[in-house]
């Protein structure tokens, strides 16, 4: 038997789904749906808070929040690379504690000067993140189960730093990344503005270099991209001490936002701030996908809600909610956004 | 162009056997504690025993490592074995399974357990029954997300952790319940003496045998008997496959959050109990409840990427882990102490991971 | 072990001792094989001969136990993937290695990108890979199509026109055939030829016998971890490679069957599926097997899972038995009786590391349990066991983990899970697509006994050769519709004429 | 060269002081307030021939309390000091040292429904609360609108304070509003956003108290921050050295807190009493230092004294 056919155009055989892309592009959009529908997001939220509470626009109110953000976000660029290679890290809260007691102590004892605190505080940063990225790199485990370990390793350094007490009268060296007046320069707060170089340059690493590319690689297809030639034990340590650095440079801007004491509870639970920062922006957990400026929205989103909710009076525990919800909501733009991608 | 032939040496093509000639007694001793998690742990945790009773003979512990001692440390098997198998559940079923919000789960069921026991004067077995089906219900929103809608599993339970966390505080304007029913389970967590067993055998916290070992027995049973278990290793190992083979991956898989829940639920009212009140951070106070579960769960052989896991290994983690805590106490006196907890913790994580990698690459795999 | 005595050249790559195992597993005993400048070379053997891991150490990506490697006259150490790609070996893998999320000409660059002051050069890229993609026969816009995006056949493509980015000195290609069209060998080939011409050595591994005898210069067998012989393909017939490799002799005749009269138990009716088919009209009548022969993403794939339940047809109605169905599962198509091998067994058929008996017993839990709820680990090990001696997979054992075992085996394993409980109908994607010789004609017995006994059989293939000879009765599809139909009498011209379009729907054979 | 040099010599049991063992878990380690409390009970049984041990949990968490508690019951010390994070939760594990043979006493925080022989309190709830609504008062100058920065939510000590704040400022104070209550944890830089958050919610706000030793110098940092040292003006429960410079530039005016020493001496030396089967007076004379501390035999409390302010006065006289 055989069937009347039906007469298809021809080029309709053999083709998937290639006319999506524009021509003249070779790489995704540099903005993707995900930014977008964080930008209006958060632009509904503000203008909300700016009707509800009259001081939501005050610079008093608006200049915090980017501070308070900055450290979130800054881990979180780390964090954006490490989870694009399919990995994650959960020490980068004991990274910060290290890092800040390390550099809050010799601020106390030897009065160090800003830079050099700044780089005491990043290099320690960088050396845990060495320690994580060369345990995952070359003991070929699971990053997840590594980073829990050193999560308390890290904790137990830290402590011991910490020698059961607190630190006491640590300088204003730090002031610099502050709160205050002398964090800001031209009304713009340094710790975010230090945020936007540093995210701006990993952007451009990760778009336009080839090394940046091969953590997408990575992420996509390990055993691929090592066929391919990818170094890829080098490109996830990098991955890792990036993250480390970073963590140590968020934990200059942690003491700065603290107060002239720093207690052992510093940096504590800062890692799932940080990932939902990084999976509000759109990184796909499960590696291959990601932006840093996804990442960068995310982190001010958890801060406007919590910031938010505190100038609504509404209960403080309330915003622990819609951060969850939130998630879900973004990750529910993604997931459909590329639903449709894929069935159009 | 020649032909070039391979003489054979043994003028037929060889068999093909696995293992041509046999290994050593050490080398096969060797290879199973290296390849089997379970061989391994043991040996961790005759090797603490001893260790710490050694120097508790010798007096180098500020008190005795004593049998009595040791099953009284039990009351922290409990929870911690109870959440490392609903780990163990989530994380075998696969595409990165994992649930974070256990611990937010225990606040929340915890306070609800509370208001029905506490409060409403329900019945002990009523108010159970209710946590464990209140448990299953948070589970299941995080199930429906994952299974059915497709989230990944970390961020999910991210988002009810916080989701969850943040309802425990509120529901009770953060004051806990401890009301005298409430206070009169502590009988239910303490120690007792066993029957039939001598004045001198140590007493045992009763947790053990009205919790743990049923709910121990049953998930052994319903992961290595039944078709239920063999689905959700299928589904955990390839579900593309399973979906292919005709095995309903998505109600498998929503169906192990959902058990991770009511046994969170469960340990929801283990905590009440061990707490003699319902406290509205129970779960999530200090580094919280699910990283302890999923590192015991690790430790335990529980493979992060889905597919690997037995209950076995999650029990022996957790015994290892309260053993170990409880003789670093006594040798350790001082703020010292509790901060080289951390420390052997992490020390047991990353070299039990370590040890995997190796194994991997030598024998292919850990079991 | 002879070589040639004087050797103008010393040969571009010559391999002798070679030997690795996994674990336990010896994957090859002695591998010895000369490949010369400019030449197509050929490696084949059965199943889990180990061909595939005697190029993974060629290309760098695993290192051999013993053994020399000579480059040019030169002993040379291939410690990696990168040192392998700097000697100027490039591989095509027989799972393509790709990143779904990147676009194809970042896939083809990755590992070697062209930067200018370290900033991704993305137009002279693009560019090279325009070029590229003309050679191969893919559109020139694919370049910046997201590699996720494509199927399973142009991956295929994309990742030999990656092996051809670097200026290769050897090109190795795993099995590049087994997944595509006749057409797109054709063009494979093509560029094979232009390569070897321009001095660069080809090693190729096929399962297609008779295609080598258009393309191979040399031919070496390997049998059981061990090269049996390397020769010119001028010495050698289909049937004496065959021989060389299972080490026997094989009767291929044609049984002719006679198929027992009856209603139809399956028939589709202007089945229709939006995007991938429309109006297929098949029927089926216990004992029958009807073959689909369709060219790859002719929408040939879709209709088995539509079948299956794995997609809601859109159009059109199934039949099972006279009855109206639509399966929403393969759960459900199970239950009326529909069977299913998928034809991508890494993803869509294992459970790697679970042992063969779990990998059987998982589509059958129900038989193999007491009360639906306790595993009958007995039966299921019995079961086991006599599906391992049934299909002859080669392993110690059913405790064996099935990503330990080749390929081929692997998806004897995913075709003993089908078998299990006879069913009613059978849907067979690619059944023998990587298998090796030995094993083919095993499977094609078996799918005749199975017919035999009564079930009725649908294979959905790609492979014309198999098709034709399976089949009572061969259905084309083309552009996403049932077009002619052919009796056992085909002849592969006939069949390729109409599935590329060339016979107009009146002159249908009987 | 790990942990504290409290801990160190809390280190041999059985040593040179000899005596009656006592030991004390606080609710966690590494915070001055604690390590002050060490300090002073250390300090007491060097003095009075007792033996102090010192153990705390690494964060303040019920459960991670009650294995030193146990390991301490095991240990066999003979009086045992619990700071409970979670008095409910404390009560079983008191009933099991005492039927251990131990004495058992709470200080800090009391466990009301157990078997406690004792309860060292610093101060009353009445006396915390209502020094420091007068103290955020009088320093706002008697009007105006306020809100607590307070720490864990669930903290039962903390949060009996705000209750008293709550009332008393709504009976003595009328032209005061406490307008809002939110919670930080324990985390310094999140109790300063917090209370940033309030500054920018209320513009008319002029106080703000910090709960705990995390959230005192917060709220100050917080108004340091803003820039509005002089309009608006903090107080709260901060240990003396964390909060020098802020009382010294204004941004705090008074922190209320007690001795701590004196509260680690006092619990040392109940320790001592109870071994002893001495019982308590209604007024002891503990030390040159402790005189007259009163004991509330119906609720067997022993109160340290009325809370102490700390200003700029005093804040020097204090090493923690
Ligand atoms: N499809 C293409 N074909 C050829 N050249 C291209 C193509 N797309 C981009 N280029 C070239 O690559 C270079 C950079 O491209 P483009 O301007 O898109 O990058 P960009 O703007 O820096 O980054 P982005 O695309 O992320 O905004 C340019 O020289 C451009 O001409
Ligand atoms: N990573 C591995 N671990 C263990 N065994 C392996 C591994 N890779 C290959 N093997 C085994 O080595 C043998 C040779 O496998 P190989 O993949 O080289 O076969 P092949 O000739 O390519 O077969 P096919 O034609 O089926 O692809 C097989 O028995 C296989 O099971
Ligand atoms: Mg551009
Ligand atoms: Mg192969």
């Amino acid at each position: 038997m055989s069937a009347p056919t039906t007469a298809t155009p021809p080029g309709g055989v053999g083709e998937v789904v290639h006319d999506a892309p524009a021509r003249g592009r070779i790489l995704p959009r540099p903005v993707t749906g995900q930014e977008v529908v964080l930008v209006v997001v958060i632009a509904a939220l503000w203008l909300v808070l700016g009707l509800a509470t009259p001081a939501f626009f005050t610079s008093g109110s608006i200049i915090p929040l980017l501070v308070s953000m900055s450290p979130i976000a800054l881990i979180g660029v780390g964090m954006t690379i490490v989870i694009i290679t399919g990995g994650i890290d959960v020490s980068v809260g004991s990274i910060v504690m290290v890092s800040a007691v390390v550099t809050a102590q010799a601020l106390v004892d030897h009065g160090l000067s800003l830079p050099v605190a700044v780089l005491l505080s990043v290099l320690v940063g960088g050396v845990l993140g060495l320690v994580n990225g060369v345990l995952i790199a070359y003991g070929r485990v699971q990053a997840i189960i590594i980073t829990f370990g050193t999560l308390n390793l890290f904790k137990f350094v830290g402590l011991q730093f910490f020698g059961s007490s607190t630190v006491e009268g640590i300088p204003a060296t730090f002031a610099f990344f502050g709160r205050g007046e002398a964090g800001r320069t031209l009304g713009i707060p340094h710790s975010f503005l230090i945020m936007l170089v540093v995210a701006t340059a990993a952007w451009f690493y990760l778009r336009h270099t080839a090394g940046g590319r091969h953590f997408y690689a990575i992420g996509g297809d390990a055993v691929a991209a090592r066929l391919a030639g990818v170094a890829v034990r080098r490109r996830s340590l990098i991955a890792y001490v990036l993250t480390g650095l970073l963590s140590g440079l968020a934990a200059c801007f942690v003491i700065a936002q603290g107060t002239t004491s720093l207690a052992a509870s510093v940096g504590s639970g800062t890692e799932l701030a940080v990932i939902a920062a990084v999976v509000i922006g759109g990184t796909s957990i499960t590696g291959g996908r990601g932006s840093v400026l996804g990442t960068v929205l995310g982190a001010l989103l958890v801060q406007t809600v919590t910031t938010g909710v505190t100038q609504l009076g509404w209960q403080s525990q309330l915003s622990d909610l819609f951060v969850g919800l939130f998630i879900v909501v973004a990750v529910g733009a993604d997931l459909v956004r590329q639903r449709s991608r894929r069935t159009s | 162009m020649t032909t070039a032939t391979v003489p054979d040496p043994t003028g037929t093509p060889p068999a093909r056997t696995t293992g041509d000639e046999r290994p050593s007694l050490a080398s096969r001793l060797l290879r199973l504690v290296l390849t089997q998690r379970i061989a391994l742990l043991v040996v961790l945790l005759v090797a603490v025993v001893i260790t710490m009773t050694t120097l508790s003979q010798n007096n180098y512990l500020s008190a005795p490592y004593s049998p009595s001692y040791m099953s009284a440390t039990l009351i922290n098997l409990v929870p911690l074995v109870l959440l490392g198998l609903a780990e163990l559940l989530v994380i075998t079923s696969g595409r990165g399974g994992i649930d974070l919000s256990v611990g937010a789960i225990v606040s929340l069921t915890g306070m609800v357990f509370g208001f029905a026991y506490g409060q409403w004067g329900w019945s002990l077995l009523a108010a159970l029954a209710l946590a464990v089906a209140f448990g299953a219900l948070c589970g299941a929103l995080n199930g429906v997300l994952v299974a059915y809608v497709g989230f990944p599993a970390l961020i999910t339970t991210l988002a009810t952790y916080y989701a969850f966390r943040s309802l425990a505080l509120v529901i009770n304007d953060q004051q806990p319940i401890s009301t005298k029913p409430v206070q009169d389970l502590y009988s239910t967590a303490a120690a007792v003496q066993l029957p039939f067993l001598p004045e001198s055998f140590p007493r045992v916290p009763l947790g053990i045998f009205t919790f743990l070992v049923p709910t121990v027995v049953v998930v052994w049973l319903v992961l290595a008997r039944t078709t239920w278990g063999r689905r959700l290793y299928a589904v955990g190992t390839n579900d593309v496959a399973a979906e292919w083979t005709g095995i309903d991956v998505r109600r498998t898989r929503f169906s192990a959050y959902v058990a991770a829940g009511a046994i969170s639920g469960l340990v929801a009212v283990v905590t009440v109990a061990q707490f003699a009140s319902a406290r509205p951070d129970a779960g999530v106070s200090g580094t919280g409840m699910a990283l302890p579960a999923i590192t015991i769960a690790v430790l335990g052989g529980v493979a992060i990427t889905g597919g690997i896991g037995r209950v076995a290994g999650v029990v022996l983690a957790a015994l290892l882990v309260v053993w170990l805590n409880a003789g670093i106490l006594l040798a350790v006196p001082g703020n010292a102490g509790t901060q080289l907890q951390l420390f052997a913790l992490g020390a047991v994580l990353v070299f039990a991971a370590l040890l995997n990698g190796i194994t991997n690459r030598r024998y292919g795999g850990t079991q | 072990m002879t070589a040639d005595p004087t050797p103008a050249a010393p040969p571009r790559l010559e391999v002798a001792g070679i030997a690795k195992r996994f674990g336990a597993v010896r994957a090859i005993r002695h591998a010895d094989m000369r490949v010369d400048a400019g030449s197509v070379h050929a490696l084949v053997g059965e199943n889990g001969a180990g061909k595939s891991t005697l190029i993974k150490i060629l290309s760098g990506a695993e290192t051999a136990d013993t053994g020399r490697v000579e480059f040019d006259g030169r002993p040379t150490d291939i410690g990696s993937t990168a040192a392998a790609l700097a000697l100027g070996i490039a591989t095509v893998y027989q799972e393509p290695q790709l990143f779904a999320e990147l676009t194809v000409a970042e896939n083809v660059f990755t590992g070697r990108e062209i930067t200018r002051g370290g900033r991704i050069d993305w137009a002279a890229q693009n560019a090279k890979v325009v070029e590229l993609l003309e050679l191969i026969g893919l559109p020139a816009r694919y370049a910046t199509v997201a590699v996720g995006q494509l199927s399973i056949a142009e991956q295929q493509q994309v990742s030999i026109a990656k092996a051809l980015a670097g200026d290769a000195r050897v090109l190795i290609l795993d099995e590049p055939s087994a997944i595509l069209t006749d057409t797109e060998v054709e063009v494979l080939f093509g560029v094979v030829r232009r390569l070897a011409a321009s001095g660069v050595s080809i090693i190729y591994i096929s399962h297609r016998l008779d295609e080598l005898f258009t393309i191979a210069d040399t031919v070496t067998v390997m049998r059981d971890g061990q090269t049996i012989g390397t020769h010119p393909i001028g010495e050698l017939s289909v049937r004496r490679i065959v021989e060389l490799m299972v080490g026997g002799i094989l009767d291929d005749a044609r049984q002719e069957r006679v198929v027992p009269d009856g209603d139809p138990v399956l028939e589709l009716r202007g089945l229709g599926l939006e995007g991938a088919f429309h109006d297929v009209d098949v029927a089926i009548r216990p004992g029958e097997v009807v073959g689909l022969y369709g060219l790859v993403g002719s929408g040939v794939a879709e209709i088995g899972a539509t079948v299956y339940g794995m997609s809601r047809a859109t159009a059109g109605s199934i039949l099972v038995a006279g009855r109206e169905v639509s399966p929403r599962s393969p759960r459900q198509a199970q239950q009326l009786g529909i069977a299913l091998l998928p034809a991508n067994r890494k993803q869509q058929g294992l459970f790697g590391f679970q042992p063969i008996s779990f990998n059987i017993s998982a589509g059958h839990l129900p038989l193999l349990s007491r009360l639906g709820v306790w595993v009958d680990r007995r039966r299921e090990r019995e079961v086991a066991r006599s599906s391992i001696t049934r299909l002859s997979v080669k392993t110690p054992d059913e405790k064996q983990a099935v990503s330990a075992l080749s390929g081929g085996n692997a998806q004897k394993v995913v075709l003993a899970r089908q078998l299990v409980e006879r069913p009613r109908i059978l849907v067979l994607a690619e059944p023998t697509q990587g298998v090796d010789v030995g094993a083919k004609e095993e499977i094609h017995r078996i799918i005749t006994q199975l017919a035999d006994d009564g079930t009725a059989v649908l294979i959905v293939t790609s492979d014309l050769a198999e098709a034709i000879r399976i089949s009572d009765r061969l259905q084309v599809v083309r552009a996403g519709t049932t077009t002619v139909e052919f009796g056992p009498g085909a002849t592969q011209v006939d069949v390729l004429a109409a599935a590329a379009g060339a016979v107009d729907e009146s002159g249908v054979p009987a | 060269g790990q942990g504290s040099g409290g801990s160190a010599s809390g280190g041999d049991s059985g040593g040179e002081s000899g005596g009656p063992t006592i030991a004390f878990v606080p609710k966690l380690q590494g915070i001055p307030y604690f390590e002050a409390m060490n300090a002073g009970g250390q300090a007491a049984c060097e003095e009075l021939g007792c033996t102090w041990l010192y153990q705390g949990p690494v964060e303040a968490d019920a459960a991670a309390q009650a294995d030193i508690v146990r390991s301490f019951i095991q240990q066999g010390v003979d009086v045992l000091f619990v700071a409970p994070n979670d008095p409910d939760s404390m009560a079983p594990l008191l009933q099991e040292a005492e039927d251990a043979g131990i004495k058992v006493g709470t200080t800090d925080t009391d466990a009301p429904d157990s078997v406690r022989e004792v309860f060292v309190n610093q101060a009353t709830a009445e006396g915390i609360g209502q020094a420091l609504t007068d103290q955020i008062v009088d320093a706002m100058g008697g009007t105006g609108r306020y809100a607590i920065v307070s720490c864990g939510e669930t903290a039962e000590n903390l949060n009996s304070w705000i209750d008293v704040q709550r009332e008393y400022t709504a009976s003595q104070y009328p032209d005061v509003t406490l307008t809002d209550v939110v919670y930080a944890g324990e985390d310094q830089a999140a109790a300063t956003q917090m209370a940033t958050d309030l500054l920018n919610a209320d513009p008319t706000l002029t106080g703000l108290v910090g709960e705990c030793t995390s959230a005192a110098p917060g709220v100050a940092q917080a108004v340091q921050d803003a820039g509005r040292v002089g309009q608006v003006f903090t107080v709260g429960l901060g240990t003396p050295r964390s909060m020098a410079d802020y009382l010294a530039n204004g941004s705090s005016s008074a922190s209320v807190l007690w001795n701590v020493q004196n509260l680690g001496y006092l619990t040392a030396w109940a320790g001592l009493q109870l071994s002893d089967d001495a019982g308590f007076e209604a007024s002891n004379d503990v030390s040159s230092d402790l005189s007259g501390v009163e004991y509330d035999d119906s609720s067997k409390t022993l109160l340290l004294g009325p809370p102490l302010v700390i200003t700029t006065e005093n804040v020097g006289d204090f090493d923690y």
